[in-house]
């Protein structure tokens, strides 16, 4: 960023790279699909090449070539340490804690960072029905702390959330220790537009950064309650040429 | 007790042991989907099953659209890679499927339960979720020796489990190896099974992280090369990433689901 | 978190991370009994250990011996094939040595519960038993969804666990292949680990029946070449009956056992 | 018998071959070490060479070449159909009841089939400390039936048990029901003098065959309670030459 040419990248890169960034001191991390598995596997290549990913299908420590359209893709089991069944997934390896970082996506978001992925709308009489729960509830709950790619919308980062598939901060300071929830939950919520992090006191996120180029105001705009902005708010890295190159390899192969 | 699994065509199979109103699992978690054996059971025509799977696929939006369903027990409805699953949205949507929603960890912990013969497994989950608001299936349970407060979710009570596998020796021992899901549980914690392998062998050899079923807990085996198509078997044939694109066209639309019906 | 298991001698192992009073697990069913590691606990003189095992065989008779177990939580205690251990059952008989007594089944779900994170398991067992009568952790629990009542243990609460494998990698991945009893559990269900290897390789292959544990799950990794002897080791060397046999009769005279130890 | 030379036999040999015979029909069976291990392994090479043998550290479908020393011997899992860890081998297969038979020794034994290897004398001043448990306890709650194999002897088969370590038919009819077992227990005693099975009303052992050439007597004093014999008290069929020629060439391997 000092000095030097600025390669253009999209959104979609910052936020991605920034993800991968995450992981640079992780060891293990469980892998949800998408924009997760994305981040993840960015990171391999490029800070971390030790992370070991997890996918719920059963791979711990997979190494794959290129990014799995799915979470039990062959590829995943073909180059992992070891394969579990799903069972001993969640029980062996999730809900002790072992796993240091979960990735999650989300389909609705609230101030308390907790995450819907179930349904819009009445249970009942949805408005639309999403796929569900998968594992994303106890890795919300067990891992030792969470972090979320979404992008940011009003649609998605809503005051609250229809259904609570996965629980952030709960209504607050205080609600993970009261559900008896072992893992820290969510410490940054990753987006196209900038970090938020949960604030130290309340819980509530609260934008921390914002990516080179975006202003708080869209920041703002584009969520569903009336987003605090942290006091030292920052901008992120951009992406460096060596991180762009990574992921476009990745995306490409 | 039987010794011996029968091999029999899918269609025996499916006409012996799956009768209307069972509870029924087609298990494999990604990889080795039991396809055929879902269509097998459009083409009979079964009724008011009580459909289990984790991740209900493009083989349960088939089942669901043909109206084989009265329920659905899940944890997870969509298409991989892809997005929805059209027909059991519009389903859930009108309110036509009655659905018993879990997570991933508790639908594993409750086939782990049949497979041990347990009424009821104890996990740490679903505390501040909404889903035991919904779900009558979630209950609290305390530990009698720290006081701890856990979660209890019971067995799953399957009359036929599902499953597809690379393959089988002549005397019913099944073996599937690589990623394997539920799928031991699925057999091992139902009454009945039905066991699609790709190739019946003479001698069964080594394979990393294979899984074998002994010939003397599995009532069918059927011989269905492809049967696990679109989704992979592992040593056999790749995920077919484009039919699982395909199906989102032709599930989205009322009109080609049934005409793709008409011509199963 | 540690990223990789260290790989050091089996010396500093135990110095570094067994301390006395240490609930200590050697796990190792018949095969792959981590003996070398049990006899450097016995030369490093820990004390007051509660030792942990399902089948506590001659590497617990010498433990049990040489004077390093306050208390056992155990399963079944014999030289098998062979007869009694001995030193145990002399300790027993004079009242020097707690006991913990469950059934193979209660143990191996408690190694499963502390693998899993939960306060307890849920088994049937038990009943009718004279067990539960002098064993305080055997408890009886209610199924929320049927009312029946099933029998519930606790975790065990591991600090250290310990087991013998075929082979580990050079970054602490470890295998082990054959019959592989609790071993996996032993290790994700303590506070630190030891495993002992026959061999560290460049690079693991594929194995029959395999459990692989990853390198930041493990604490330590110590190549000890024979550390299962007079136990086995599939794919290294067999079994050692004549050594079972020849324990009988140094485990049976005191001034023989001293003499084995003096000697250790 | 009827007829021809009778081959020269031990009792312990009538005894394994008894017990090899009550495994004609069986599919599987969880065999124990010692005399239920020969008896398993016997029937395995004469009259049923299907039967699955089932041994507690892990070996399912165990095809062994010669008799096993211990229970978790390399060849059980070499020759296996498959190996499961040893929790999967109580919970997925013991406690479900997969299991036909269940092939059990004892070091006491009462009226009642309950089975004692835990002490004999006072648990916490005990005159003599036996192994214990194993795996005992949960085959004989939950096989579909037991059968017990021991020589016999007014020490071994005593009014009544020091220690309770696996329940046969607890103090009566009824008990199994009444604890929640599933299996139907113990069915039949087979001693070097006999064989003993439950009363089909009060679940008493009953004396329902001599070996030849054993008198009621001999068996009488052979047991530590008043033992009752069935109305119809039979001999066992003396072992085949090629009965024996298996089990003596089992015995050398």
């Amino acid at each position: 960023m000092a000095g030097g040419a600025v390669t253009a990248y999209e959104a979609d890169e910052m936020m991605t790279v920034e993800a991968a960034r995450r992981l640079r001191d992780t060891t293990a991390c469980f892998v949800g699909i998408g924009l997760p598995s994305t981040g993840a596997n960015l990171a391999r290549r490029t800070h971390n090449p030790d992370l070991v990913l997890v996918y719920e299908a059963g791979a711990i420590g997979a190494k794959p070539p290129s990014l799995p359209l799915s979470i039990g893709d062959g590829m995943l089991g073909e180059t992992a340490d070891t394969i579990a069944s799903v069972p001993e997934i969640f029980n062996y390896w999730v809900q002790p804690g072992r796993i240091e970082i979960g990735f999650l996506g989300a389909a609705q978001l609230d101030r308390y960072a907790n995450i819907n992925t179930t349904v819009v709308g009445d249970y009942a009489n949805p408005k639309v029905r999403l796929p569900g729960a998968g594992g994303a509830p106890e890795i919300a709950a067990s891992c030792g702390e969470v972090v979320i790619i979404v992008r940011q919308s009003p649609r998605a980062f809503v005051e609250q959330v229809d259904f609570i598939t996965s629980v952030g901060h709960g209504d607050g300071a205080g609600a993970r220790e009261r559900l008896g929830l072992r893992g820290k939950g969510p410490t940054k919520v990753i987006t196209d537009l900038g970090i938020l992090e949960p604030d130290p006191e309340t819980r509530e996120l609260t934008l921390t950064h914002l990516h080179p180029g975006v202003t708080a105001e869209q920041a703002r705009e584009a969520t569903g309650w009336d987003l605090k902005l942290a006091d030292d708010l920052q901008t992120t890295e951009p992406p460096t040429e060596e991180e762009l190159k990574a992921l476009r390899e990745l995306l490409a192969a | 007790m039987r010794t011996h699994a029968e091999i029999t065509p899918l269609a025996d199979a499916v006409a012996d042991l799956v009768r209307d109103g069972d509870t029924v699992a087609l298990e494999g978690f990604t990889h080795l989907i039991p396809v055929a054996a879902g269509q097998e059971l459009i083409r009979q025509r079964k009724r008011d099953l009580t459909l289990v799977r984790m991740t209900p696929d493009i083989v349960y939006d088939q089942l669901i659209g043909a109206g084989c369903a009265r329920k659905l027990i899940f944890s997870w409805g969509g298409n991989p890679g892809v997005g929805s699953l059209h027909r059991f949205r519009a389903a859930v949507q009108a309110g036509e499927l009655e659905i018993e929603e879990h997570s991933h960890a508790g639908m594993a912990n409750r086939y782990v339960a049949s497979a041990s013969g347990l009424p009821f497994a104890v996990m740490r989950g679903y505390n501040g979720t909404s889903l035991p608001e919904h779900t009558s299936t979630i209950k609290s349970i305390t530990c009698p020796f720290t006081g701890e407060q856990l979660t209890a979710v019971p067995a799953l009570d399957l009359d036929v489990g599902i499953i597809h596998a690379q393959r089988a020796d002549r005397d019913g021992n099944v073996q599937l190896w690589g990623q394997t899901g539920v799928q031991k549980e699925t057999v091992l914690g139902a009454k009945r099974s039905i066991v699609t392998v790709e190739e019946i062998v003479d001698e069964l050899d080594d394979k990393p992280y294979s899984v074998v079923l002994p010939r003397w807990v599995v009532t069918r085996v059927c011989e269905v090369p492809g049967g696990a198509k679109p989704s992979y078997a592992q040593g056999y044939y790749d995920r077919d990433n484009v039919a699982y694109k395909a199906w989102d066209e032709i599930s989205r639309d009322k009109a080609q689901f049934d005409a793709w019906l008409e011509a199963l």
